[in-house]
């Protein structure tokens, strides 16, 4: 029987996805037991990294050790694995990006000099080459398990690149937008959720962020005015859009 | 000479044993999880996104991060929460202790007494135990995503109420399961309480839960004391004394007198021991548990308790439950005064309080987490332990299965804040 | 109820290392019918998906099939295949499905096939088809061009193509290598090299889809008929019989409407990007 | 069998309600538009209470709401027939440890279209002929004994059913047809020998020259507020002339954000993806699920992209409606029901986009 190595690692983050890969592996004890967890800190005391076929990284870079750590990382694993939203776009974290650090931290620690942070937050493939990116805040865990079987058996998942609104309408639920006036970001955001908030009656805050594949900035502005009809200022929608898709934002203002 | 000891807590962090001449000398409790600056993130916004962008500070207990800003908001927006709203999101803050402490329990704390390195070991040498607890884990999932969206981060909790009411079709399936879940519970609960190894040492610590709680302990007006001292949420920082230290990103907070203080399952059992259910009270006699915790390595026993107590809950809440349509979205004007709350998280006292300028956006806060709480307690309790002892690889045991015992979640102790800066308004006591 | 997208189990008989990233596999199916040249099989991966692949060849083997399929690994499904899929491994085999080439129609007429990398393997069947059936066709010329020698298909058979009465084989190769005295440039600069009258010849291309642009449209200025010259097109393909939709090209479905076209057919659409 | 000019039945909502009970106690399970906590979805319709009698719904570009009224028409809503004949969700096969292949086996019994609007009639048909060789949907299809349509006396905004010729009024394929006229009035009409059968056991009655009269009034005020758009042949026309206009369709397309909304509320949007499923133990499941031509793995393979840019995607759309379709199957794909207008969250609508290329390069 195959197993695979994994280590777990985490960055700038919330230990929520981690907290999903423990779910995928406890939702089924045959998965666990083709896993060898080599490197946990959350759940084992062993702790050196060695050469691993899987690394799933939780979080996205904010300091200089975790740069170092990250770059380590890739050079002992096969795969690198993005493992949710901090890793692939920045987390809720960036939203203080190009905000004065010294402020930034002032608003939480009395003493800024014991507090060291880079002033970037960087997604992960900034850093270091990615081989899968696993969107949601957190992300999704049944996706997880999904593809670690597989990766578990030598192969990978076959992307498709599809909005949540594909989702929602799959899973039957009704537009918000369209039918009650609330403003979603569901059509600019990567399907994976199941379209959780839609189904729940309320609008989609863009947690597995926001698919550059589909839109540009143009049509994003357009969007955003159609939004701003809804009652949802243009402030607003940019917070939520920094806090779950920064690098995503920072791609497309990049190319204009 | 220094020594890091940490590992198998949620986050980054490490317990710092410093020695001279083989002895240790002191203890150290470092935070080395990066900070996220939630009071800065959440500047700006406006109140009614503040909860789900708070739920981020903790992927173990968003669900308390959410209750608490729900509530402040409320509070001081003078919002109403329909009777049926509110029951839902209290028995999604009940899912989610339960999860917290299962996976404290077993997977976490058991394989220290059982003397086991890792989960994969408790895997393979108690499967059963293992699948128990991953029933019971599982079913929280479940209950957490049918009534709030999903196991983090959850989303069908707003300022106000909720978003919708699940349907009945589910909630009955989830009741359905319950019944077995509750049966492997037992099991695992038998097992951890008849533990031989849990220890009986005492520390003589002081400790603090939430306060005038409706039954057992969830969400209340203020905190209270070991000694029974209470104190109204409104005055909640000028009762404790925040400090920062240079080897930590994490805020720690301490009593007026300076004493270090504990908050969490053991706390809470301490002080609602008699509000515990029937059955509770009389599994906990089988085992001789039934009476106050002395010491932190006895949290188990409360971790186990609150479990049974809430799975118990939440079967009555499911039993009772009738899907409704959700009240009216109502937009307030203006906020009276700070908004504050108190809610007992899995590992404690969780306390939030922000300040909303006239657009009803945030201008500033301060979220007191459990983990930050304890961190100067954690660092008494280990240091009184060890302290003149010989550095060898006891001292090290000793040590991680004690800081292990607080079931520190790093991730939201680091977004500890803060003392009035010149930036923060100081709140009128 | 998908009874058509249910597939006969095949096992895997033989893998011939082709080129760098190119495996033949041989799989031996019962249950499918015998297929046409340039018809193709969807072969399903247990787990990790299905691919549409040209029949590369077959034959019998007591009242089985062998069907042989020359594989690229470039993504999820194809290069699982490469790592995993080996002789004594069990493949689903859909097919054969698709409108192949048209040999029957163009009997007594000179053949020009011309191949890219792996478009090849579609191809291959042909020449086969022409040596079996030898008197039913003119002259046979094959160009063939890759983008190193060592990426050229069927190396093996080379000879076995020479040895076809009637015929000439020309191969080319991207850039200069050493070793390689063959021509050194595009696969359809050798159409210039062909000396076939197009009144009386019918062409059969596939490669990369500029490839077979650039050749339909110098086979058209050499006098070829849009109706003579013929393509087999690629576009996402999942289901093979045209239910998906996933592959359509204009109203044309590349599943069941093709592969193979002639350019008369989706000239115009090729001409526009993106359609 | 074709309706005898003049042999309208009239009768009002209790009749319909009779109707619906002769339907199911003939062991037929009635299919149509069902209210679902405050939605309303196609699917089983278990009591006549389900059907969406008393509620009305506004339609606008990008805007959808529905208001209780009990004497306002329903038209349609996001969820087309398209829901319960090609599920959105479907599981191929199953596959064993060892590689034993199983497919999934769906049975069902016959079922009745009941309410179902012309417009929606007509997509199933369009789907019958695109998706004739799936045997999941001819299964369903096969279902299918009897038809019940409700005709469009008030079309709603975004409805263009009459430039398509599939609505206001029944085209045939049909049993039973009806007309809710003002006043409680209801007026049937028959399509086959089955039809008539049902209505002669309904023991209608029938229908007075005013009251045909008024009926044909209403119908054809439908017929033209539907009918505003260029002839279908132009649109087609025009629409082969202007293939290549990238500037045009870039234009058109430009507010598109590639949701694929349109795809999942198009009843005769038919594509789906395949997804793979595998389980520790080596059990593998296919499921083949709605996937819109807007979404960006559309006419991606494996190192390349035939449609890289979404006005590309966004053309095809509109092509495969009015151009393609027809090509295909003979029909166009378009049944003018409005929903990728209704639905579309940024309001693109496609009777603009068919008007413009016109104007640009109709004859
Ligand atoms: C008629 C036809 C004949 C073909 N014959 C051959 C052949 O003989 N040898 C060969 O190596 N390749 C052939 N291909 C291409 C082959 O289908 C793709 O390389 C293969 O599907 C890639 O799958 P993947 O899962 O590895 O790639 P991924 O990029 O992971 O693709 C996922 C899915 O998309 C679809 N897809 C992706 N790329 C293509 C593509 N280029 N064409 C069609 N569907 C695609 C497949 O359904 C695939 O499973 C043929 C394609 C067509 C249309
Ligand atoms: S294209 Fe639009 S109007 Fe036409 S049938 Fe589809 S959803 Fe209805
Ligand atoms: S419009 Fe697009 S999604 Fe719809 S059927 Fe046509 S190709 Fe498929
Ligand atoms: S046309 Fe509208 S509904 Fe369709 S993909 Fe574009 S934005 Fe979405």
């Amino acid at each position: 029987m195959r197993k695979v190595s994994v280590a777990v690692v985490k960055l700038t983050s919330c230990s929520g996805c981690i907290n999903e890969f423990l779910y995928a592996v406890a939702s089924s004890p045959e998965l666990l037991r083709r896993v060898t967890l080599v490197y946990a800190t959350e759940f084992q005391d062993l702790n050196t990294l060695e050469e691993v076929d899987v690394a799933l990284v939780e979080g996205s870079v904010a300091t200089q050790q975790q740069e170092e750590l990250v770059k380590s990382v890739r050079s002992r694993a096969r795969l690198v694995v993005a493992l949710g939203t901090c890793a692939v776009f920045g987390g809720v974290q960036a939203a203080r990006v190009g905000e004065d650090l010294r402020r930034v931290i002032l608003a939480s620690y009395p003493n800024p000099d014991f507090v060291s942070v880079l002033p970037e937050v960087r997604s992960l493939d900034r850093v270091v080459r990615v081989d899968v990116r696993l969107q949601g805040c957190p992300v999704n865990g049944d996706s997880l398990a999904r593809l670690l079987v597989k990766v578990i058996y030598g192969g990978g998942e076959v992307s498709i690149v599809e909005n949540a609104c594909s989702e929602c309408k799959r899973a039957g639920v009704q537009c918000v937008m369209v039918s009650k006036g609330v403003p979603c970001l569901g059509p600019v955001t990567f399907g994976g959720c199941g379209a959780l908030c839609p189904s729940f009656g309320r609008g989609c805050y863009g947690c597995y962020g926001l698919n550059t594949s589909l839109v540009d900035a143009e049509r994003l502005a357009k969007f955003l005015e159609v939004l701003e009809k809804m009652g949802m200022s243009r402030e607003d929608v940019n917070s939520l859009l920094k806090s779950f898709s920064y690098s995503a934002l920072a791609r497309l203002q990049a190319r204009g | 000479m220094l020594h890091s000891v940490l590992t198998r807590v949620e986050g980054e962090g490490e317990v710092v044993l410093k020695t001279e001449d083989g002895r240790i000398v002191g203890v150290e409790v470092r935070i080395s999880e990066a900070p996220r600056f939630f009071e800065y993130l959440v500047r700006g916004r406006l109140y009614t996104e503040v909860p789900d962008l708070v739920s981020r500070i903790c992927g173990l207990c968003g669900v308390s991060y959410v209750i608490t800003a729900c509530r402040a908001f409320e509070s001081c927006l003078g919002l109403e929460v329909p009777e049926d709203e509110d029951r839902l999101r209290m028995a999604a803050l009940a899912a989610e202790r339960v999860k917290s402490h299962v996976i404290h329990v077993a997977y976490l704390n058991l394989p220290d007494l059982i003397g086991l390195g890792s989960l994969g070991e408790l895997f393979e040498s108690y499967a059963h135990v293992f699948q128990r607890a991953s029933r019971v884990v599982l079913w929280a999932r479940r209950a957490m995503e049918v009534l709030g969206g999903r196991f983090h981060n959850v989303v069908n909790a707003r300022v106000g109420g909720v978003y919708s009411f699940p349907s009945m079709e589910r909630v009955r399936a989830l009741r359905r399961d319950l019944d077995e879940v509750l049966g492997g519970f037992l099991e695992l609960a038998r097992f951890v309480l008849g533990l031989k190894s849990i220890s009986e040492e005492v520390h003589r610590i002081r400790y603090m839960a939430v306060a005038g709680s409706n039954g057992y302990a969830w969400v209340g007006s203020g905190v209270v004391l070991d000694d029974g001292t209470y104190v109204d949420v409104g005055s909640f920082e000028n009762y404790v004394l925040t400090e920062q230290v240079g080897y930590s990103n994490a805020l720690r907070y301490r009593l007026l007198t300076g004493e270090p203080y504990l908050v969490g399952p053991l706390a809470r059992f301490n002080t609602y021991l008699g509000y515990l259910r029937e059955e509770v009270r009389e599994l906990l006699e089988e085992f001789g548990w039934y009476r106050p915790l002395g010491g932190v390595q006895q949290s188990i026993v409360a971790r186990v308790a609150e479990t049974y107590h809430t799975l118990l809950e939440l079967r009555d809440f499911l039993e009772g439950y009738r899907e409704r349509t959700v009240g009216g979205v109502v937009r307030p004007e203006r906020a009276r005064g700070p908004c504050v709350a108190v809610t007992e998280a899995p590992r404690g006292v969780l306390y939030h309080r922000y300040l909303l300028d006239s657009n009803l956006r945030v201008r500033s806060s301060n979220i007191i987490t459990p983990t930050a709480q304890n961190l100067a307690c954690m660092e008494y309790i280990v240091g009184s332990k060890l302290y003149g002892s010989s550095f060898d690889g006891k001292a090290i045991e000793v040590a991680k299965s004690l800081v292990r015992a607080f079931d520190p979640c790093i991730s939201c102790s680091v977004h500890v804040t803060a003392v009035e800066g010149a930036d923060h308004p100081r709140l009128p006591s | 109820m998908g009874a058509r997208l249910v597939p006969r189990v095949g096992r895997v008989v033989r893998v011939v290392e082709e080129a760098p990233l190119v495996r033949t596999y041989h799989i031996r199916v019962g249950g499918i019918a015998e297929p046409e040249p340039g018809q193709f099989n969807v072969l399903y991966i247990k787990g990790f998906g299905e691919v549409v692949i040209s029949v590369s060849n077959y034959s019998r083997v007591d009242g089985d099939l062998v069907v042989e399929h020359t594989v690229r690994a470039v993504g999820t499904v194809t290069s699982y295949m490469h790592s995993s899929i080996d002789t004594g491994s069990l493949v689903g085999v859909r097919g054969p499905y698709g409108r192949g080439w048209p040999l029957r129609e163009f009997e007594g007429f000179d053949v020009l096939v011309v191949g890219g990398g792996i478009g090849l393997a579609p191809l291959r069947p042909i020449l086969k088809y022409v040596a079996r059936f030898r008197d039913r066709f003119g002259r046979l010329v094959l160009l063939y061009g890759a983008r190193r020698p060592v990426d050229m298909l069927y190396k093996y058979e080379y000879g076995e193509y020479r040895a076809i009465p009637n015929s000439s084989v020309l191969f080319s190769i991207d850039a200069p290598y050493v070793g390689w005295d063959g021509y050194v440039g595009f696969v359809t600069d050798l159409i210039d090299r062909v000396d076939l009258d197009p009144r009386s010849s019918v062409a059969f291309v596939c490669g990369p889809e500029v490839m077979m642009k650039v050749a339909a449209a110098k086979l058209v200025k050499r006098g070829f008929g849009e109706d003579r010259v013929f393509l087999s097109l690629e576009r996402r393909c999942r289901c093979g019989i045209g239910i998906c939709g996933t592959c359509q090209l204009g109203h044309l479905f590349v599943c069941k409407d093709g592969p193979v076209f002639s350019y008369q057919e989706v000239r115009g659409y090729l001409a526009v990007s993106g359609l | 069998m074709e309706q005898l000019p003049g042999t309208y039945f009239r009768g009002d909502v209790e009749n319909l309600r009779a109707l619906f009970n002769v339907i199911r106690s003939r062991g037929l399970e009635p299919i149509g538009y069902v209210i679902r906590g405050d939605a309303i979805y196609f699917g089983s319709l278990s009591s006549f209470e389900l059907l969406p009698l008393g509620l009305e719904d506004v339609q606008a570009p990008g805007s959808y709401r529905l208001y209780r009224n009990p004497s306002g028409f329903f038209r349609h809503s996001s969820s087309s027939p398209k829901y319960w004949f090609h599920p959105p969700v479907q599981r191929v096969l199953e596959v064993s440890e060892g590689f034993e292949v199983e497919a999934v086996q769906e049975g069902g019994g016959p079922v009745a279209l009941f309410g179902v609007k012309p417009c929606d009639v007509a997509s199933i048909e369009v789907l019958d002929r695109i998706l004739s060789s799936d045997d999941s949907f001819r299964s369903r299809r096969s279902r299918v004994a009897l038809v019940v349509v409700e005709e469009c006396t008030v079309p709603g905004a975004t409805c263009f059913c009459g430039t398509t010729g599939t609505g206001p009024s029944a085209r045939g394929g049909y049993d039973i047809a009806y007309a809710r006229l003002g006043g409680g009035l209801v007026l049937f009409k028959y399509g086959s020998e089955v039809g008539l059968k049902l209505i002669e056991e309904l023991g209608l009655t029938k229908a007075s020259e005013d009251e045909v009269a008024e009926y044909e009034r209403v119908m054809g005020r439908a017929r033209e507020a539907t009918s505003r758009l260029p002839k279908l042949q132009e649109v087609s026309r025009a629409l082969e002339r202007s293939l290549a206009d990238e500037a045009f369709w870039k234009e058109v397309s430009s507010r598109c954000v590639g949701c694929a909304n349109c795809n999942m509320v198009c009843p005769t949007c038919f594509c789906t993806e395949f997804v793979d499923y595998l389980e520790p133990s080596g059990r593998a499941r296919r499921v083949r699920q709605w996937f819109g031509c807007l979404s960006y793995t559309y006419g991606q393979v494996a190192g390349a992209h035939y449609r890289p840019e979404l006005y590309m995607r966004y053309r095809h759309f509109v092509l495969h409606k009015f151009l393609f379709y027809p090509k295909q199957v003979g029909l166009v794909g378009c049944v003018g029901c409005g929903r990728c207008v209704t639905w579309c969250p940024v309001g693109l609508d496609i009777r603009d986009v068919v008007s413009r290329v016109v104007a640009k390069y109709g004859s």
